[in-house]
C-alpha cells in the first residue's frame, strides 16, 4: 500500500469537517448517569478521573490557602497548631496521592494512550474502570480521616511518631491509601500490557509517540514501587494496633527502616508525577514548532532511564537521619544519575524548537512554563543531591520551594498544558484562547512569587511544617503568600472556562493543531466509541510535518 | 519589626565551606537556568510561525551534540558530588579535641547537659572558636537538631546516638530549631545558642555549676551496682571499663554469641549505650552468652542518665573503678536492681 | 488447536519429584550444623526449587524473551532494595564493623 | 504520521465468531491470550515486591539480631515446615493439569484437577492452623500476650517430652485457649530485651505466614468461579486464560512459601537437633 494521507488534517482551528456535528461519538452515543458510571470506554474513565481529581485538587488546594493565610504573620493567630498540622497533613496526602500520581497517567494518559497507538480501548477496559472505583473508594476513606477527624502525621507518616504518639486518624487513612495503592497498580499493569500487546499495524517501539514512552516508564514505577509502600503502610497500621515495635526503638525495631522502606516507593512516585508531564510536553513542543523531536531514542531512552534510576537514589531523603556516611555518599553519587536524562530532555526540547514554526497557542505557553520552572526545579535539586548542602537545607523551606517546582510548577503545569491541548479532541470544542494564554501567564508569575521567596527563607534556615517562626522571616512569607493569591486566581480561571467551553465552546475540527498522532489524524473530535471506524496502519514517524503541509493537503482542506 | 535578610549569618568553621560550595551551585543553576530561558526566548523571537501554513526543516538529531549534553552535565555533577563529599567530610568529623555537650530531645524542648554537670532547656552556650560535639538523642520520636547560622543538622533518633560538631567564629545569638516534624507544638521546639569568649563562659559555666556529669555519673555507677561487677582489677564477672572509651574491642563469637568471628567493635558512645540497654548484643571476648547483665531499659535509665553513665566512663582512667562497698548487692539476671527513687 | 500445545504430562511429575527431593535434602542439611554455610546453603536450595517451578510449572522454559524480562525486572528491583538496604545498616557505625571503616567514621585524626 | 488504513477489525471478528472467545477491543484470540498472560505476570511481579516490603524488613533485623532469630526459629517445627512443602508442592502439579487440562479443552477435568488443589491447599491451611494453635499455648502470638521466657521453656519441655501437661489455667474466650502465663514469667520478659527481638522474628513469621494464607484463600474463591464456569465448558483452548492466570497465581504463593520455609523454619533447625 501506498503511504498516503487518507485524512488531511485541518489548517485553521475553526475548519469544520464534513459531518462534524451529526456524528455518533463517544460523548452522546449514550448519556445517563449509569452509561458514565458502568462505561468501560477509556475515553470516559479518563473524564471520571479528570472530574474526581479537579475536585480533589480543589480541595488540596484550599489546604494550602489555609496554610499561606497562617503563614502572612509570624505567630499563630489564625489556627491552633494542631489544625494547622492537620492542614499540611491534608494538603500534602491529597495532593501526591490523590493529585500528582494519578493526574496524568489517570486522567489525560487513559483518555490518549489508546488513541495515540491506534487501539479501540486499552488492554483491560473493566480493570480500569475497578482502578476508578478503587480510587474512589480510597478518597472515601481518606476523606473520612482527613475532615472528620484529621491527621497530623504530615504526608510521610514518619514513625514512631505516627504509630505511638498520635491519636489521630493515622489507620483510616493509611487504609485509604493501601486501597489507593491498587488503583495505581492497576492503572500501570492495564497501560504496561496495552502498550505491550495493543498497538496497531505498524505502530513499532519507535514510531510511537513519545507520551506513550512516558506512560510506559511512568507504569513501570508505579508497578514496581506501589507494592512496598503498601506493605510498608500496612506494617505501619499493625504496629498502631498490635503494639509490635516493627518500627519503634523501644520495643526493638528501627525508625530508619520506615524511611527507607516509604523512601524506596516515595522517591519513584516523584517521577511518577512528573515523567507524563514530561512526555505530553513532547507533544507540545513538537506540534506547536512542527518539528519531530529532536534525538527521539534518546528521549524514548531517558524517561525509561529515569524510571530506573529513580529506584536506586532514594536514601538522599535521608541525609540526616543518621545514616551511615558510606551509605550517604553511595546514594548522593547516584543521586547525580537522576539529574543527567532530565537535562537531556531540556536540551531536547530547545533543539527541537530551533529553526522550528513556533506558535503561542496556550498550550505551548504552558508548555514553555513547564521547561523554565522544571529546569529551576531540576538545577536546585542539585543542591540538595549534594551532601555538603545539602545538611543545610534539609527539612527546610529550600526543600519545600523545590518539590513543588517539580511538582507544581513541573507536573501541574505539565498537565495543564496537556489539557489544553487535548481539550478539543476530548469535547470537540475550543475554549477562549485568550483566558486561556492569561491562565498560563498568571500561573507563571503566581507561581514564581510563591516559590521563589522560598528558596531564600529555606536558606535562611526557616523549617518546613512550622506553624510560627522567627520574625525575620515574615517579608519572605508575605511575598509567597501574595504570590499565592495569584497563582489562585490563575488555577481558577480554567476551572470556569473549560467546563463553559464544553457546552459553549467554538468547534474544534478533527485537528486543530496540526498535530501528526494518530488521534489528530484518523478520530473525530471527539472521538467515536470505538475510537477508529478502520484500524490504522502506521508506516512512519510520529512526528513528520512536511508531508502534512505539502500543497496538495493543505488544499484539500479548504 | 521588618527586617530583610537573604543571607543567614555565617558564624562557624564549617560555614564558609558550605557556602563556597552553594555559590558554586548557584552558579551553575544562573548558568543553566540563563540558558534555558535565553534560549527559548531567542528562538521565540527568530523563529514565531509567520505563516499558516509553513513548514520548517525537519531534523532529527546529531549524535555529537546528543553525546556532548549527556558527557558535559556527567562531568559537572560529578565535580559537585566530590566537592559536596568534601565538605561533608568536613561535617562529620570533629575534631579530637572538642568539648563534649550531650543532646536529648523531647516533645517538645531540647535538653542540653555539660561535662560539668550544667544543664539547660532550649539553650545552649558555646566558646569563640572552641570546637563542641553534640551527642544526640531523643526520647520520643524524630526531631532534628539544626543551627542555620553554623549550617549544621542532625536528626535526633530515638534508641540511638548521632553527632554534629561546631566551631563558632563569631560571637552572637543564634537560632536553634527542630527541622523533624515532631508532631502538635513542633514549631516551638526552638532556641537559642549563645557564642561567647573564652571567661565570659567561665563565668557563666560557674554560676550555672552543679555536680559534673561525670561525677552524677560515678553516683549512678554505684547506685545501679555496676561496680558490683565491674570492679576493676577482678575481671571475672565483667570487663572492667577503665580507659575502654574508643578502644577497639574483639567480641565474644563462640557458641551462641551474634557477631561474626574476628569481628570487633569500636567502643563509641553508641556502644557503650548498646551494651547498657542491651548487654547481650556484642559481648567482649571472654564472657560468655548471654551477658549476665541485667538489660537497663529507660524504666531504669533515662536517657539523661545514660548520658551522665557514659561521661563516668569515659572519664575512668587506670585505677580510678571503685571499690564495692558492704552494701552494694548483686543485681539478679532475672529481677531489675532496686528501684530508684 | 490450542494457542500452546500443553507440554508433556511427566514433566509435571518429574519436577514434582524433584522438588520433594530438595526439600528433604533443604531439611537435612538444616540439621547439620553447618555455621555460616547454613543460610547460603538452605537459600541456595530454594532458588533452585524456585528456579524449577517458575521454569516448569509457570512455562517460562517455553515462554517469550518479554516474560523473561519481567520475571527478571521484578528480581532486579527486589536485589536492588535489599542489597541497598544494606549499604546503611552494614557500614553504620555503631554496628560491627572490619577495624578500618570505624576508625575512619569516628574521626580518629 | 504516515498511515494506511485497512478493515482489520472487521476480518478479525467473521475469523472468530465464537461469542465470549474474543472481546471487541482485541483484534484475535492470540492478542487477547497474550495480553491475559502478560498482565497476570505484571500483576505477579507487583506480588514480589510487595512480599520484598516484608522480606526487606526480615532480612534487617535477621542481620541485627541473628542470634535471637535463630532461636525463635527454633521454636517452629521444621518438620511440619517441610510436610507443608510438600503438601504444597503437590498442589501446584494437580493445578499445572487444571492448565494442562484447559489446554486441551477438557472441562470436566479442569474442575476435577482445580478440585484437587483446593483440597491440597485447604490441608496446607489445615497444618497451618494446628502450628498457629501450638504457636498459641507457647504464646508467641506478637501482641500483649507474647512471652518468650515461657515459650522458651515451654518449648524445652516439649523436646524433653514432659509434653504439654503441665500448662496453667485455661484462659477461655480466647481463640485458641491458651494458657495463663504466671506473673513472674511477665515481669522477667519485660526486663528481657531479647523478647522485643524474639518478638519481631514472630510478627514476621505471623504477618508473613497470614498473608500467604490470605493469599491461598483468595486463590480459593477465584478457583471455585473457575470451576462453575469450567462446568459450564466456558473454557476452550483458544480461551483459557482465567484457568492459566489462576494457575500463574497458584504457583507464585507456592514460590513465596519455598522461600518462606528456610527463611522462618530451617534458620534455627540445627539447634533443636543438637539436643
Amino acid at each position: 500500500m501506498s503511504t498516503i494521507i487518507t485524512s488531511a488534517p485541518a489548517l485553521a482551528p475553526a475548519s469544520k469537517e464534513p459531518g462534524q456535528g451529526g456524528g455518533v461519538d463517544y460523548l452522546n452515543h449514550e448519556t445517563s448517569i449509569a452509561s458514565w458510571l458502568l462505561t468501560l470506554d477509556h475515553k470516559r474513565i479518563g473524564i471520571l478521573y479528570l472530574v474526581a481529581m479537579s475536585a480533589m485538587f480543589v480541595l488540596g488546594g484550599f489546604y494550602a490557602g489555609l496554610i499561606r493565610a497562617e503563614l502572612i504573620t509570624p505567630k499563630g493567630d489564625l489556627m491552633s497548631s494542631d489544625f494547622y498540622n492537620k492542614s499540611f497533613t491534608a494538603h500534602g496526602v491529597i495532593m501526591v496521592f490523590f493529585v500528582l500520581i494519578p493526574l496524568v497517567p489517570a486522567s489525560l494518559g487513559n483518555f490518549m494512550l489508546p488513541l495515540m497507538i491506534g487501539a479501540k480501548d486499552v488492554a483491560f477496559p473493566r480493570l480500569n474502570l475497578i482502578s476508578w472505583y478503587v480510587y474512589m473508594i480510597g478518597a472515601g476513606f481518606t476523606l473520612v480521616a482527613l475532615i472528620g477527624g484529621g491527621v497530623d502525621t504530615g504526608w510521610t507518616f514518619y514513625t514512631p511518631l505516627s504509630t505511638t504518639y498520635l491519636n489521630s486518624n493515622v489507620l483510616l487513612t493509611a487504609t485509604g491509601l493501601f486501597i489507593l495503592g491498587f488503583s495505581s497498580i492497576l492503572t500501570g499493569l492495564n497501560f504496561i500490557v496495552t502498550i505491550h500487546r495493543m498497538r496497531c499495524p505498524g505502530m513499532d517501539w519507535f514510531r510511537m509517540p513519545l507520551f506513550v514512552w512516558a506512560l510506559y516508564a511512568t507504569s513501570v514505577i508505579q508497578l514496581l514501587g506501589t507494592p512496598v509502600i503498601a506493605i510498608t503502610l500496612a506494617l505501619v497500621g499493625v504496629e498502631r494496633l498490635l503494639g509490635v515495635g516493627i518500627f519503634d526503638p523501644r520495643l526493638g525495631g528501627d525508625p530508619i527502616l520506615y524511611q527507607h522502606l516509604f523512601w524506596f516507593y516515595s522517591h519513584p512516585a516523584v517521577y511518577i508525577m512528573i515523567l507524563p508531564p514530561l512526555g505530553v510536553t513532547n507533544e507540545l513542543i513538537s506540534t506547536f514548532s512542527r518539528k519531530p523531536i529532536f534525538g527521539y531514542s534518546m528521549m524514548a531512552g531517558a524517561s525509561l532511564a529515569i524510571a530506573i534510576f529513580s529506584f536506586i537514589v532514594w536514601a538522599h531523603h535521608m541525609f540526616t537521619s543518621g545514616l551511615s556516611p558510606y551509605a550517604a555518599m553511595f546514594f548522593s553519587l547516584l543521586t547525580f544519575s537522576v539529574a543527567i536524562p532530565s537535562g537531556i530532555k531540556v536540551f531536547t526540547w530547545l533543539a527541537t524548537l530551533f529553526r522550528g514554526s513556533i506558535s503561542f497557542d496556550s498550550p505551548m505557553l504552558y508548555a514553555y512554563g513547564f521547561i523554565g520552572l522544571f529546569t529551576i526545579g531540576g538545577m536546585t535539586g542539585l543542591f540538595l543531591s549534594t551532601l555538603g548542602t545539602d545538611i543545610h537545607f534539609h527539612d527546610t523551606y529550600f526543600v519545600v520551594a523545590h518539590f513543588h517546582y517539580v511538582m507544581v510548577g513541573g507536573a501541574i503545569v505539565g498537565f495543564m498544558g496537556g489539557l489544553h491541548f487535548i481539550w478539543p479532541k476530548m469535547f470537540g470544542r475550543m475554549y477562549p484562547e485568550f483566558l486561556a494564554r492569561m491562565s498560563a501567564i498568571l500561573i507563571f508569575v503566581g507561581f514564581n512569587l510563591t516559590f521563589f521567596p522560598q528558596f531564600l527563607v529555606g536558606y535562611l534556615g526557616m523549617p518546613r511544617r512550622y506553624h510560627e517562626y522567627p520574625n525575620e522571616f515574615q517579608v519572605l512569607n508575605v511575598f509567597s503568600t501574595a504570590g499565592a493569591t495569584v497563582l489562585g486566581v490563575g488555577y481558577l480561571l480554567p476551572l470556569l472556562y473549560l467546563p463553559w467551553s464544553v457546552f459553549f465552546g467554538e468547534k474544534a475540527g478533527r485537528n486543530p493543531w496540526g498535530a501528526t498522532t494518530l488521534d489528530w489524524t484518523h478520530t473525530e473530535s471527539p472521538p467515536t466509541p470505538h475510537n477508529f471506524e478502520e484500524t490504522p496502519v502506521v508506516t512512519g514517524e510520529p512526528y513528520k510535518y512536511d508531508t502534512l503541509f505539502n500543497k496538495e493537503s493543505a488544499l484539500a482542506g479548504h | 519589626m521588618w527586617d530583610f535578610p537573604i543571607w543567614p549569618e555565617s558564624a562557624s568553621t564549617v560555614a564558609p565551606s558550605v557556602e563556597a560550595l552553594y555559590l558554586f551551585i548557584v552558579a551553575l543553576n544562573i548558568g543553566m537556568t540563563a540558558l534555558v530561558f535565553g534560549l527559548l526566548v531567542l528562538f521565540s523571537v527568530l523563529y514565531y510561525r509567520r505563516a499558516d501554513d509553513q513548514v520548517p526543516p525537519q531534523y532529527h538529531g546529531s549524535m555529537l551534540l546528543e553525546i556532548g549534553w549527556t558527557a558535559i552535565p556527567t562531568v559537572i555533577c560529578l565535580i559537585v558530588f566530590a566537592w559536596g563529599v568534601k565538605v561533608y567530610a568536613e561535617l562529620v568529623v570533629p575534631p579530637a579535641d572538642s568539648m563534649d555537650v550531650y543532646i536529648v530531645g523531647r516533645q517538645w524542648m531540647w535538653k542540653a547537659q555539660y561535662p560539668g554537670g550544667q544543664r539547660e532547656i532550649n539553650a545552649l552556650h558555646a566558646v569563640l572558636g572552641k570546637p563542641v560535639k553534640l551527642t544526640i538523642t531523643s526520647e520520643d520520636v524524630l526531631h532534628s537538631f539544626s543551627i542555620p547560622a553554623f549550617r549544621v543538622k542532625s536528626d535526633a533518633v530515638p534508641g540511638r546516638y548521632t553527632t554534629l560538631w561546631f566551631q563558632p567564629t563569631q560571637a552572637g545569638v543564634y537560632h536553634i530549631f527542630c527541622t523533624e516534624y515532631c508532631g502538635t507544638e513542633h514549631s516551638r521546639m526552638i532556641g537559642k545558642i549563645t557564642v561567647m569568649e573564652e571567661g565570659d563562659y567561665q563565668k557563666w559555666l560557674s554560676e550555672k555549676a552543679e555536680l559534673g556529669d561525670a561525677l552524677q555519673g560515678r553516683k549512678l555507677f554505684a547506685k545501679l551496682q555496676c561496680v558490683t561487677c565491674h570492679a576493676g582489677e577482678s575481671q571475672a564477672r565483667a570487663p572492667s571499663l577503665e580507659e575502654i572509651h574508643m578502644k577497639r574491642i574483639p567480641l565474644s563469637f563462640d557458641k551462641g554469641s551474634p557477631v561474626a568471628p574476628g569481628a570487633t567493635v569500636l567502643a563509641d558512645e553508641n556502644y557503650l549505650r548498646e551494651s547498657i540497654r542491651y548487654p547481650s548484643a556484642k559481648i567482649a571476648a571472654g564472657y560468655q552468652y548471654p551477658s549476665i547483665m541485667p538489660a537497663y531499659d529507660e524504666s531504669l535509665v533515662s536517657e539523661d542518665e545514660m548520658f551522665q553513665l557514659i561521661a563516668y566512663i569515659k572519664s575512668l582512667k587506670k585505677g580510678q573503678t571503685p571499690t564495692r562497698n558492704e552494701h552494694t548487692t548483686t543485681p539478679t539476671a532475672l529481677g531489675a536492681p532496686a528501684g530508684r527513687p | 488447536m490450542s494457542l500452546h500445545p500443553p507440554a508433556k504430562a511427566w514433566t509435571y511429575w518429574a519436577n514434582f519429584l524433584a522438588l520433594c527431593v530438595l526439600t528433604v535434602v533443604t531439611w537435612l542439611t538444616a540439621r547439620m550444623d553447618l555455621g555460616a554455610l547454613s543460610t547460603p546453603v538452605a537459600l541456595g536450595i530454594a532458588v533452585i526449587k524456585a528456579a524449577l517451578v517458575v521454569l516448569f510449572f509457570m512455562h517460562v522454559w517455553e515462554s517469550t524473551p518479554l516474560t523473561k524480562l519481567v520475571i527478571g525486572m521484578s528480581l532486579f528491583m527486589l536485589t536492588v532494595l535489599l542489597t541497598f538496604l544494606f549499604t546503611d545498616y552494614a557500614t553504620r557505625n555503631y554496628d560491627v564493623l572490619p577495624s578500618d571503616h570505624a576508625a575512619a567514621v569516628s574521626g580518629k585524626h | 504520521m504516515q498511515v494506511t488504513e485497512k478493515k482489520h477489525a472487521q476480518e478479525a471478528h467473521d475469523d472468530h465468531g465464537h461469542g465470549h472467545e474474543l472481546a471487541h477491543h482485541f483484534v484475535s484470540v492470540e492478542q487477547q491470550h497474550d495480553a491475559g498472560n502478560l498482565g497476570m505476570w505484571m500483576f505477579l511481579t507487583t506480588e514480589v515486591l510487595f512480599f520484598g516490603g516484608l522480606f526487606a524488613a526480615y532480612t534487617i533485623y535477621r542481620y541485627k539480631f541473628e542470634k535471637v532469630f535463630e532461636q525463635a526459629s527454633n521454636i517452629l517445627d521444621p518438620m511440619l515446615g517441610a510436610i507443608n512443602t510438600i503438601v504444597l508442592i503437590f498442589s501446584s502439579v494437580t493445578m499445572a493439569f487444571a492448565v494442562r487440562s484447559a489446554q486441551q479443552g477438557k472441562s470436566k477435568a479442569i474442575v476435577a484437577w482445580l478440585g484437587a488443589t483446593i483440597v491440597f491447599g485447604a490441608l496446607f491451611l489445615g497444618i497451618k492452623y494446628g502450628e498457629w494453635k501450638h504457636d498459641a499455648h507457647l504464646h508467641v502470638f506478637p501482641t500483649s500476650d507474647f512471652n518468650w521466657t515461657w515459650a522458651r521453656e515451654k518449648h524445652a519441655e516439649g523436646e524433653h517430652g514432659h509434653g504439654h501437661d503441665s500448662h496453667g489455667p485455661e484462659l477461655k474466650g480466647f481463640v485458641f485457649n491458651s494458657p495463663v502465663v504466671p506473673a513472674n514469667y511477665i515481669e522477667s520478659d519485660s526486663r528481657n530485651p531479647e523478647a522485643k527481638q524474639a518478638k519481631l522474628f514472630f510478627f514476621l513469621y505471623f504477618s508473613m505466614t497470614s498473608l500467604h494464607a490470605l493469599h491461598m484463600i483468595i486463590g480459593f474463591g477465584v478457583m471455585a468461579v473457575i470451576m462453575v464456569y469450567a462446568w459450564y465448558g466456558y473454557y476452550t483452548p483458544h480461551y483459557y486464560v482465567p484457568v492459566e492466570s489462576v494457575g500463574l497465581y497458584w504457583h507464585f504463593v507456592d514460590l513465596v512459601w519455598i522461600f518462606l520455609f528456610p527463611l522462618l523454619y530451617l534458620l534455627g533447625a540445627h539447634l533443636g537437633a543438637g539436643h
